[in-house]
């Protein structure tokens, strides 16, 4: 029988079936969502600035914002009241599973943006939460994981330090006595450079050095590599990282600690984690 | 209990997987053998989860959500998961039930919430003990697995298994000394007591609970045989030996159905396509995507009449692509979906007698199981249906038969290993006598001399 | 360098498995495309091997003894072994060699023992680095790529192949932004330039060494947008951006074809059904038997057209049912057993589609490398051949369509993320520039700006 | 088309290739095997006995045994000059793919009801080369691993002590105690029983006790979890076991020997030890 004549015969749900479209709500608006609106400023500008950085508006943002602080608002509470409200408010989106990586990335791109603006009304850099240090693993050229997990992190209110790629342990460790970080990620792709975590725990412990934990994931990283050496844990996505750093940062949690919550700390059951 | 006397299905053609005679439902609006293939996942539980109820429960949970979790990622209409007991969850029933609970729990909220079918098939161990408990069907541990199956259908499993272990001690004997009388008298004879034994107590429970009595498998036996046979230049067990004792096999899990379980028989059942053009019971079965757990010579073949399609076990833990569960749900379910769009189409017997004939010749194990042979040797199991010492030694002989006439048209070849062997155990085989109280009188007497665990008090005897 | 401006194969449904237009020959009576599907097994180097040259021979070694092993333990009439090396093979051609070497070796004596054919796919690492390195094309890294390219043809490989990484910063940027014009000027033109660039090199280097110059793939661009993508669940990609991606991908990969090389392609090339269709070279793919590394939505498309039918990789470490090159090639081999079944008895068309149906509409990304879409790309492709921007825009505009028009005909569901980042997608690329100089111009100033490591003196731009 | 046409028309060896038919060599007796030849003994009636065993013929073993006795040959001749040279070419044959296992079996068979009639005269146990002690791990009834390893020991001249299935680690301790074994064989199916053995070497260190090893395998255990814990190694064939007992006993190798050499004390490529 000819293909078309068999495809026709297909009732695809016997096959398969998209639960994605399957299961779709209606469409809303984010800033209908009511979570969201519980989130969102109620005055002006900031309820503008924080709407421009949920509609993932760059050019528009940038705009308000140098206009409120034409207006001599300060910039710090731009920040605060607005930019960082908007932000929040993509993130709890990404989490909820309305809004996708894109979004969240093009919101982030708007908010660093607007904050260099308020920064440079400031005369310094604005205050964040905690510095995290991320980096990739020494011989691995990959590192759209790193990346995705500096933007996470920024959208979660850190000051994210990149390493780059291929980075020698020796130089985490000047990283570490640099910026003090509460957290550093590290990512790899290899079985054969995931071997690089240990070798970075061992140059800090040579140090007289310690981090409340080392997040390592990435491409073909096993938790139960990870875990054959101290100070680490196993991160499974991106966007996990901050929430790692959340509780790093306000529940004085640690490696052990990280290892034993996980699924908890990330708020959702977590298969690596099972 | 009536015996099978009569094949169920009236032609080899009609066997197709996805299809079987009779079909069972087991809620969440899910159907096994009704038209379609279901994939079954099973994992062990890791080392160290047998520590604690506690951690068992966790692990039972854990590999549930993930397969459900993958299982929707990837569009799956439906799937079974399997739980094979480790030997604590069945010494311990309130185990069995907390686990048991926790993972109905898990599939129910799947079903729920995207409409994914879904059931939980439970399979308490086998924990009785030829050696130690002299009371090899009333003992303590004889209780416990019968407090654990009940434990199973309770607490909401769809599907309720065991592999019971009758006969072992003699056809592991027979197995590695090449005895054909022996691996006859472990599997016909020992074997087929056993599982009716087990069986006449199993489905009343799952009657009584309103689950399914899902089937047995004579995995303690002939896949030993099949693992031991091992790859073309394994040097362990005769291919061709192995092959008879599958057949024997089938006449033996046919008892569990004559019993009253309904399927799909449990997938590592080797002998399932036998079983099935008899009774026409849905059945499991296993090959290509259970390299994970071992290797056979029949990984497409065993598709051929399939009604749910399983990676039989693997350790539970993680890949690249995920963890295990995920991953190997993945498998069978691809495999699944395959089988799925045949039917759909109209081209199901096509792609049935391709994977059969990937196989056909690769191994007389392989040989003997394609849907035409199994048919075959369902035909000479029912002729001597009521006698269940009679009807395994007929599937064993019509086996050789298989293998000789193929071997004549030069479409098998065997090594000289496989050509003595098998003309011996026919030899054998033949000169058997056509009685089966004085067969098991003889053998009796043979192997428990020679046999140090096989105590014939256990089966009555 | 000829670029394709006509189709090679006239019509779609001469696209099977098993059956390349121009089939290739690597010795040890081996060849790839010219009737039957070869299964492929490829498998990481356990952690720790990078340590010393020793390490890793033995490593190597021993993963090409037990694949040997398995093979003619089930009777696989043939196998490719691919090896991918890790950075420090590449970055010591010394290594390269050495490894080389020792799996040919094994390789020539499992060949010259049982008659099984045999052959090393070795594929160097792409270790230049955008960031590091600003000679991308002249650097210390890039010498030690082509060094090691030539070390692994002078020492027996029988293929040879690369992934390079040519325009990633940038087509990273775009995926994870969702910006099509990103992703387009990464892949179709700074993806392209790279290609080209390495493989006029590559070439004349495995013509001078008797090995078979084996093929690309956008793996580190359109494969990054797929695992972005996830299962159907995940939210990190849209699934119908991530389709042009791979439709852009085609038009890259195929630049390796029009710079000499002759397949297989390479296994994670899942745009190669498309170049396949244009240039009539043998491929390897890979799907269903890939759970291993990674989960995909058309695990069983992929082998529709497929002569090499891989795992992609997974780690060197034992399961129950053997050691991973044992059990995943056995995997693969009873895969590429039931296609060479189907191409025997003349049923390869029926197969191959039936593999092609089951994913067809399960995902967008599947949508558009089912056979007879893959050939519309195709002559998107060469209608715009001259050009690779053209053509890569060509390519994912034409993708758009088929996504479309399968909507309209109510076979394809869409989220409304992927509804509407379909929409603005095609809605961007269609307004593009027509010139290529153009495009690339406007891109450099804009990606210069917002991606840190793309320097446009990497391309001699 | 029908299941009949479509298999005429198949070229089997374009889908599977039986190695093993393709591969074998002509047919020889087994006594004309040139190594065989070597082994066995030239004078009479010791040739004959160890021909009895090469046949694997129980019955005639043991009338001719039982003559022989009778005519004053030394029973310690008659084990080791007669009815070991057999064993010996047996497991040769074996190693070298012309014997299979059932062989083996048969031939161990008749050997060892022929050293009972020669132990009958002697009026004690012959000696063997050293003692070896077998479990199946607790809790798990599964022991035809067991059986085979027992059989393979003694047909290598050891004295195998055979502990049955579900064996716990206080038993095995006492075993230790009373036969002093040089090698300890555990086996398992399971993960969660596999988690024995760690237990079994925990129990002997309690009490002090040490072998040199203990080989620990089948059904699901695993070489990374074996090696886990001391004292053990991780044992792959049934048909390893004599072999790794006589490294032990000739070239006073332990576990941790036998880890890193594994492959060649059993001589020849072993996928899990690559
Ligand atoms: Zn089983
Ligand atoms: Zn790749
Ligand atoms: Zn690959």
């Amino acid at each position: 029988m000819s293909y078309k004549d068999l495809e026709d015969k297909i009732d695809q749900r016997n096959v398969y079936l998209r639960y994605n479209v399957e299961l779709e709500g209606p469409a809303i608006k984010p800033e209908e969502d009511e979570e969201v609106a519980k989130i969102l400023p109620n005055d002006e500008p900031f309820r503008s600035i924080a709407l421009t950085i949920l509609n993932e508006n760059r050019d528009e943002a940038i705009t308000i914002v140098k206009k409120a602080l034409d207006d001599g608002i300060s910039p710090l509470d731009i920040i605060n009241e607005g930019l960082m409200k908007g932000m929040d408010a993509v993130s709890l989106l990404y989490t909820k599973g309305i809004y996708f990586l894109p979004d969240l990335m093009l919101s982030g791109d708007a908010m660093m943006e607007s904050v260099k603006e308020c920064e440079a009304v400031l005369g310094h850099k604005s205050d964040s939460k905690a510095t995290v240090v991320s980096f990739v693993a020494e011989g691995d050229p990959h590192d759209i994981g790193k990346n995705l997990i500096l933007m996470f992190l920024r959208a979660g209110g850190y000051e994210a330090i990149d390493m780059g790629r291929d980075v020698p342990a020796s130089d985490v460790v000047e990283a570490v006595k640099k910026y003090h970080p509460i957290f550093l990620t590290g990512t790899a792709l290899m079985t054969t450079t995931m071997t690089a975590f240990p070798k970075v725990v061992k140059a800090l412990e040579d140090a007289d050095l310690e981090v409340p934990a080392i997040g390592c994931g990435g491409g073909a990283v096993r938790k139960d590599f990870v875990e054959s050496f101290p100070m680490s844990v196993y991160g499974v996505e991106a966007y996990h990282t901050p929430k790692l750093a959340d509780a790093i940062l306000n529940d004085k949690k640690d490696w052990k600690d990280l290892r034993k919550e996980y699924s908890d700390v990330v708020g959702g059951f977590v298969s690596e984690y099972s | 209990m009536k015996r099978f006397t009569q094949m169920e299905y009236k032609d080899p053609d009609e066997l197709l997987f996805g299809h079987a005679k009779y079909p069972i439902s087991i809620g969440n609006d899910t159907e096994i053998g009704a038209g379609h293939v279901i994939p079954e996942i099973n994992v062990a539980p890791g080392e160290g989860t047998e520590e604690s109820k506690e951690k068992m429960v966790s692990e039972c949970r854990n590999i549930t959500r993930s397969a459900s979790d993958r299982a929707v990622n990837i569009g799956l209409p439906a799937f079974i998961l399997e739980q094979e007991h480790i030997s604590q969850q069945t010494n311990n029933p309130d185990w069995t039930a907390e686990c048991t609970q926790a993972q109905v729990e898990v599939l129910e909220k799947y079903h729920d919430e995207y409409g994914i079918k879904t059931g939980l098939r439970a399979t308490p161990a086998d924990i009785r003990d030829e050696e130690k408990d002299s009371g090899f069907w009333s003992s303590d541990l004889f209780n416990r697995v019968i407090e654990s199956i009940e434990a199973s259908a309770e607490n909401g499993a769809a599907i309720v298994s065991i592999e019971t272990t009758g006969g072992k001690s003699v056809s592991d004997y027979g197995i590695s000394r090449g005895d054909p009388k022996a691996i006859l008298f472990g599997i016909g004879v020992l074997g087929s007591m056993d599982m009716e034994y087990m069986w006449e107590k199993i489905v009343p429970i799952c009657k009584k609970h309103n689950t399914i009595p899902g089937g047995d498998t004579d995995c303690s036996q002939s896949n030993t045989a099949m693992f031991l046979a091992g790859g073309l230049l394994d040097k362990d067990c005769s291919h061709t030996l192995t092959a008879l004792a599958r057949a024997m096999g089938a006449a033996r899990s046919l008892v569990a159905v004559e019993c009253g379980a309904q399927g799909p028989l449990k997938d590592c059942g080797y002998e399932n396509p036998i079983v099935k053009a008899i009774s026409g019971v849905p059945i499991s079965t296993e090959g290509k995507n259970a390299v994970c757990a071992h290797s056979d010579l029949m990984g497409n073949l065993m598709a051929s009449v399939t009604d749910m399609w399983s990676n039989e076990s693997v350790y539970h833990r993680e890949e690249m692509g995920g963890t295990t569960p995920e991953v190997w749900l993945q498998a069978t379910g691809y495999e699944a979906a395959l089988m799925n769009t045949a039917i759909e189409t109209g081209e199901g017997k096509t792609l049935r007698d391709l994977y059969t004939l990937t196989d056909k010749y690769r191994d007389p194990q392989a040989l003997i199981l394609a849907y035409d042979n199994a048919y075959r040797i369902g035909e000479a199991i029912v002729k001597n249906g009521d006698d269940p010492y009679l009807r395994a030694r007929a599937a064993a002989i019509e086996a050789g038969a298989i293998i000789n006439e193929a071997v004549d048209s030069k479409k098998m070849y065997l090594t000289r290993f496989e050509r003595d062997s098998l003309d011996s155990a026919l030899k054998v085989l033949k000169k058997l006598p056509t009685e089966s109280d004085k067969f098991t009188k003889d053998c009796i007497r043979k192997y428990s001399r020679k046999v140090p665990d096989f105590d014939p008090k256990n089966y009555e005897l």
